[in-house]
């Protein structure tokens, strides 16, 4: 048989499967803009939990932003927590199921403007719970307002004319920040908008379920991540600002652990 | 004079700002207005649809259940809106992507071509005035000379130089607007 | 005609053609369909199917999990 | 001529802030009312007016900045919707304690929880009897339009000044969302520093002036008799506030046979609702109180001597009702109606409920 | 013999989590109720039965960790006082949307603001009507002596898992402080996971077993639609625990002319002011509401037959006093009595009150 | 004249002040226990306050905590802040009176548990404003229940049998993570047990006042106390176990600025 | 019987736990009892006091504003309870630091030099069983068996060896408390 | 007896006698008296009054403000 002639239609029916969608997202259609970063995130992180086995024993936290349908894609059991609070949530399971896998799936405006306290409090505890922190610099939900991690000078529905730092401060680097804490034994800060990084994103999220497994600490991985509308840009127009504005300002690669 | 109408379509169709250009148009020539969208994040490529009422009298309910006219510009929303014409009223839709005509025959019922005629212009954005020309000469409530001045007042000075366009795309939908027979559902493929 | 040593298949109802599995295919497969689906969206098609080399990288990069990869069967050296 | 404009109650309700010459809005973005602090933004008013516009990172931190604001004497506004209002409990208690005058707005959307954006009034309760922990009351203001939406922000600061008691507007998704035509209020003046001085520098933390006592806000009193002292100088001070600022509306009122009484969007529908019993040959009024508190209670008496029965409608299971009930004190049947969960009810729904449940029943 | 032990009614409280075998208790320190943590802490429950005890950051923290264990199945309660619980306002408007049966208490002290760590009972309009967002209830249970505060743990847990709703226990700085001989409940086993799966598995999240349908515990439905309908689901529920759960206790009722309508400590402080009455020769009894939601209005219509006025005393401006006089509907006299800001009534002045308010008036 | 002749009685009589109480503080018994560190707080702020002729432009926030009376001993205008909230009400009383000085007094309850989100984020926008942090390791006013800075092992109201880093965490250094933040302009941790270290700690509440004054940004001064009553000590034991137990924990120096 | 009893001083003075071991006490006669303290941080160095019920009958209100015995041990609470003993009450103070005392004479008043006995025993924590003593000297409604018995529920195990201890120094107290005429104010400095 | 080249006056009814001026005194002159003041503190008082150098570290420590501190007047070195 010659290789050069077999077709793609051959392929698809003789052919290994090379990637199909994770059993562990529903068949449905996802609530996202075209091109949203939380798709991806959303995937790997059911990827890893249906890789490790341990559907049956994972309980997942759906924050209040554009992820708070996540339950509706995840096909895992879930709660739905108030706006910040994913991470006491996370607590009060983890503390009556000790042995259970939990994680929050959290937005910027979620994790790092109303529920900073209760990141950095959970955080300190070594709460042994993965949190997975998207950060797309702004709220994307409510229309794309100022977020605690817009960049400088970046225009958003509440920063009309960029953002200015002199009245609204600095993006704040929350995930520097936990790093300090002793009850975080991982941090690391990733992306999905290009298939490598895809890659590195999903081994560290693997990386972080096995770190709260063991009960060594909290892991926390934020994933710096587009919100094509609210940036009101094209996906793939919004992949490329996402280099070359969020990466220098959130540099990936690990924190600590 | 009181007239309620909704405008029911997709978002990015430009139906809320038409249902600006009425309310402003309205104000133009002294009359009382309101104008009530449907709201939210189903907005994001859903649905859209604002009710608007012009009034010579003062307005009292912004929620209404039945309608003067019903502009429907997508599948869903006949589905929703059809029902809502008051009998006798009028139903004026943009056969693009209509499965399902209307079937109501105690109502009058036109057709506009928007999405084509737009593709005619090159410009997809004039495809709500020309659904605004379309309902002006089926309900001539509004002097062209003060819809002139509504989208003066509703459009950013930035952006006054389209105003001719915009009025050149109303004037063809009053041109192209037709009325429609229940019977002729099988024309529209 | 090269080589195909891959293939896609791309739920057309699900895709919102947001095109970043465009961008993201090095062999430059796909590209959007000029015919939208019944949500309204240009879906992604294979344009140049036979230059896929099963590299996945489209898959990973698909947010709306759309994508399908399949590789060709491993031809025996032997054979 | 006054300049018209069309715009959503939302945006009146900013525009309304700047004209009025208020310091400082603090909030946090939340549906339906976004559109508050996405306009403010985009005035610049610390151009126009030198006024302060700050997105806090919490509606627990926009309404203590609003405490902060206010005990200086300034004009200090926060908008929300339920959610964050639950979460501006505590902090109301305070300003409510401590006697400062500002304004809080809640644009309804419908719960419990997180619940649905579209619109309710489902947070009656929690603004007329208190969200918060105490005996307490707010100034409620129920806007019925986009002039309104405008109108009540000086008429809110007015009464918050007047008796240095926080003020409240308690709007709804359909009057934040809607445009209508609105006349703008002329634009005041903020006050000078001078000016806060010599009216507010008595009480309202300025510095401590030489020759002058010093000005100390709080809402704590360890010693329970200084703090029941307080507590009854509230309730004195409820009483006048009773006394001189409750406010209503009554339309169609003078022939009614039936009485709705509703607020906001629901007043609205029910004008339209009663002209379609009218054409069915039934003469009902409305009632529309513009005070939620303190709450039109002698005025629904008296058409409680008039009509047959009461009809309250609102968007919620039931809230206002009972303080109709408990101004009609059983002289004649009052019932409630109203759609919730996000629903809004229709003209014709309105209607139809006053014959099933006041006049076929 | 049981074995009778003398306890703060907080004490008593925290013991008897332990004994009903809850799974985990979440709070932050908060004067009058301190203690419930303290004495958790001390007889280290995870020792003794498992139980999870964490002090939180706050007392949002502390509730939305309710939240998180009570979706699971599990027994979660926690406690405060007035500032704590109108900062859990919020998640109670989530628990209740999300339908989570847990235990809250407020051991009440007096407000507004920070007021005063002394007695009150201010806080009924929060806890009854709704200190959070929308149309929910919980069911709130009002203890009148340090065994109720030990009783009502279990009764609490039963009502809230045999409804899926929040429990609520309103209790005061009184009661909680006080000591009195309690008999304490036996020793339960917690439910092991198994258990809890069998139980509550088809709602609560325990990880989604395979053949089984997952659980999803939220408060949102965009739909309106959905929402209404949810609302309306909530609405029945709590028609069927008003028409079942309603309990209250009568005192010296059979032969009254005059009625006292208090809870909690005003009802033990008008227990010995009708026994000052009788001395001079009135005929006094007590209904006492047990649930203050739901309401004992039905009794309390029945008594409105009966005597010749009622007077409600609560340590607050006048709070419980709407729902009498919502149940009474005009037949008798209402009145109010009552001190508040953190001051207590004595059984003379309730006696002279129900001299001055309802008898020679 | 015989310098060795002259009594202590004809000193007072005749000699120069070398110290009184500063006038800003009101001549009033303070409700502290005997001993608590507050009272040189106190006194350190009111002192720096008068020395910078700043009385009549300065407002102070007092928290929930033991300090809630500050109002009642120090003698200028004040707000009571709710548990927490002090930088909010802060923030609100800086955008409206942005060349007034102000400060907030808080305790590590107040400040690093409930009050994080309020704390960090005021911190993060550079509010020119000062923060007095006053920790000793507990909730005194409550009656001595842990804190988020309670040492590991210390016993506490809540924590019997001493902390227990496994369950509750490790203490949280939140003076360290505000240094990260762009918008703190000078981050110190100092002492008031020792004369010397009352004098330096002075010196830091001037340079913090000095700071926000000239709108470089946001002054921390962490002040680390006593808690005799909380930690069931008397004063003096409570100073030495301060010195032995918290200071190497939370040693004392600049950190930022 | 039911007898209710206040008793007041500062803070440090052992009130709370004299209330505490009188109402066990009368627990374990089979008594009903209530304790009442009043409570706060006003507690630290300030002034403390406890109602304190015991009765054949079930306690309806823990809160009092009349009592049969008022025990007063400071300045303080002489000016804010003397007037609540009930007429034919009485009333036990300890002279020590009272510069007003008693003047009311529908009552019984005793005094019990509770500081001094104390220091006498080189054991200041002796004062508040010292005044029990005089207390059920003037109102013997425990018997001492059962007041051995509510000192063992009440005392934490590692603190039994002290009950000799107590129950000496409540004889003491039993001894030393004297009938006070006011008339004989003078007397007390 | 040594040179007093200081003072304090202690303010003995607000003093709350908790030690920390004793403790501070680098020359040893303060003590807490027998006798306890109005609120019953046993208050501080110079013990040995003429030790003084009016260093001030008494009142640096002292949390209540309760200490004021003299120094002796300058000495003009041509007296
Ligand atoms: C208490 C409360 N405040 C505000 C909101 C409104 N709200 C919904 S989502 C959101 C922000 C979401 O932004 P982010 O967390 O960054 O998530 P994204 O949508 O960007 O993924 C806000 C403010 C709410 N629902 N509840
Ligand atoms: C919302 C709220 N929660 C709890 C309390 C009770 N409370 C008062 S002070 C305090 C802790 C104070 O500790 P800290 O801030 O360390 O101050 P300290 O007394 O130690 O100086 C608490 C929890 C309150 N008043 N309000
Ligand atoms: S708004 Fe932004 S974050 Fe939300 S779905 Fe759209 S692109 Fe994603
Ligand atoms: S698998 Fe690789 S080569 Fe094939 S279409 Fe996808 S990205 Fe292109
Ligand atoms: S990435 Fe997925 S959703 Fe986007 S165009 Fe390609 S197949 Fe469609
Ligand atoms: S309790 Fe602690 S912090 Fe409070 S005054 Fe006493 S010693 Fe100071
Ligand atoms: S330090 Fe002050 S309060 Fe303490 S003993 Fe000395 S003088 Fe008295
Ligand atoms: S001034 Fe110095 S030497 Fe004099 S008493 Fe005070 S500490 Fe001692
Ligand atoms: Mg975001
Ligand atoms: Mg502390």
């Amino acid at each position: 048989m010659e290789q050069s002639t077999i077709s793609p239609e051959e392929i698809i029916k003789t052919g290994t499967v090379a990637f199909k969608p994770t059993k562990a997202m529903i068949d449905t259609n996802m609530s996202y803009c075209p091109g949203c970063g939380h798709g991806v995130a959303h995937r790997l992180v059911m990827e890893v939990v249906e890789e490790m086995g341990i559907i049956e024993d994972t309980i997942g936290i759906a924050p209040v932003g554009c992820s708070v349908l996540a339950y509706d894609f995840m096909d895992i059991d879930m709660q739905q927590a108030a706006h910040g609070r994913a991470p006491a949530v996370a607590t009060g399971i983890k503390r009556v199921f000790p042995n259970k896998h939990v994680f929050t799936y959290q937005g910027d405006g979620d994790l790092a403007a109303i529920g900073t306290s209760e990141t950095i409090h959970a955080c300190n505890r070594g709460e042994n719970i993965v949190i997975i922190f998207v950060n797309n610099g702004i709220y994307g939900m409510t229309g794309g307002q100022l977020a605690p991690t817009t960049l400088p000078n970046m225009k958003t529905s509440t920063s009309p004319y960029g953002r200015d730092v002199d009245m609204t401060g600095q993006p704040l680097k929350i995930t520097e920040m936990v790093a300090l804490l002793p009850g975080v034994a991982f941090v690391t800060r990733q992306a999905v908008h290009k298939p490598g990084l895809v890659r590195k994103t999903k081994k560290a999220i693997k990386k972080a379920f096995k770190i709260a497994e063991e009960k060594k600490g909290l892991a926390f991985i934020e994933i710096v991540s587009n919100c094509n509308s609210g940036w009101k840009m094209r996906p793939d127009a919004s992949n490329i600002w996402l280099e070359e504005n969020m990466l220098p300002f959130y540099p990936l690669g690990d924190i600590k652990g | 004079m009181t007239e309620e109408v909704i405008i029911a379509g997709f978002g990015g169709q430009g139906v809320l700002s038409l249902g600006k250009i009425l309310a402003y148009s309205a104000i133009m020539q002294g009359q009382e207005v309101s104008w009530m969208p449907s709201y939210g994040p189903e907005m994001r490529g859903g649905t859209a649809n604002v009710t608007v009422i012009l009034s010579d009298e003062k307005i009292n309910s912004p929620i209404l259940n039945e309608f003067d006219t019903v502009i429907i510009l997508n599948q869903p929303s006949m589905v929703k809106f059809e029902k809502e014409v008051k009998p006798g009223g009028i139903l004026i839709f943009d056969p693009n992507g209509i499965h399902n005509p209307p079937t109501r025959t105690d109502i009058k019922i036109y057709t506009i071509e928007g999405v084509k005629e737009a593709t005619k212009l090159k410009n997809t954005k004039t495809f709500n005035m020309i659904i605004m020309g379309a309902y002006l000469k089926v309900k001539p409530i509004l002097e062209l000379d003060n819809v002139h001045k509504g989208l003066e007042k509703s459009l950013p000075t930035r952006h006054h130089h389209l105003i001719p366009k915009n009025i050149e795309a109303i004037q063809i939908g009053m041109e192209k607007v037709k009325p429609y027979e229940v019977s002729q559902a099988h024309l529209l493929n | 005609m090269a080589k195909a040593r891959g293939a896609i298949v791309v739920n057309t109802e699900k895709c919102k053609g947001c095109n970043l599995c465009v961008v993201a295919c090095p062999t430059d497969v796909i590209e959007l369909h000029e015919d939208v689906n019944a949500r309204g969206f240009q879906y992604a098609y294979p344009a140049r199917h036979y230059d896929c080399t099963g590299c996945v990288s489209c898959a990973m990069v698909c947010p709306d999990l759309v994508i399908t990869v399949y590789r060709a069967p491993r031809v025996k050296k032997t054979a | 001529m006054e300049e018209v404009h069309l715009m959503k109650g939302n945006e009146a309700l900013a525009e309304a802030t700047i004209r009025t010459g208020v310091d400082a809005y603090f909030g946090y973005p939340i549906t339906p009312q976004s559109e508050v602090l996405e306009y403010l933004m985009n005035e610049q008013p610390h151009l126009r007016t030198g006024m302060a516009v700050l997105q806090a990172e919490s509606e627990l931190a926009a309404i203590n900045m609003v405490y902060g604001a206010a005990a200086c004497g300034k004009k200090a506004i926060t908008s929300s919707s339920g959610p964050g209002i639950s979460l501006k409990a505590e902090a109301i208690s305070y300003i409510a304690g401590a006697e400062l005058p500002c304004l809080i707005v809640n644009v309804v959307r419908g719960g419990a929880g997180l619940g649905t954006i579209q619109p309710s009034q489902s947070d009656y309760f929690q603004a007329v009897k208190g969200g918060g922990h105490g005996d307490y009351k707010l100034i409620v203001l129920a806007p019925a339009s986009v002039q309104e939406m405008a109108d009540f922000v000086d008429l809110g600061f007015k009464l918050a000044f007047k008796y240095r008691t926080p003020a409240f507007i308690l709007s709804d998704g359909v009057i934040g969302q809607m445009m209508e035509k609105v006349i703008l209020p002329p634009q005041q003046e903020r006050l000078t520093d001078a000016q806060v001085d010599e009216l507010y520098g008595d009480w309202a933390t300025l510095g401590k002036k030489k020759n002058k006592p010093r000005n100390v806000i709080t809402s704590l009193a360890l010693k329970p008799e200084i703090q029941e002292e307080h507590n009854h100088h509230l309730q004195r001070k409820y009483a006048e506030i009773t006394k001189n600022e409750t406010r209503f509306e009554k339309i169609n009122c003078d022939d009614a046979n039936y009485l709705i009484v509703a607020y906001g969007a629901s007043a609205r529908i029910s004008q339209k609702a009663i002209t379609l019993a009218k054409e069915k040959g039934l003469k009902v009024g409305i009632l529309r109180p513009i005070t939620l508190w303190p709450f039109p209670t002698e005025a629904i008496q008296e058409m409680a001597k008039q009509v047959k029965g009461i009809l309250a409608v609102e968007m919620s299971a039931g809230q206002m009702v009972e303080d109709v009930r408990l101004a009609v004190n059983g002289k004649v049947p009052v019932e409630h109606y109203g759609r919730f969960g996000g629903m809004i009810h229709s003209p014709t729904e309105v209607c139809n409920a006053v014959f099933e449940k006041l006049v076929n029943c």
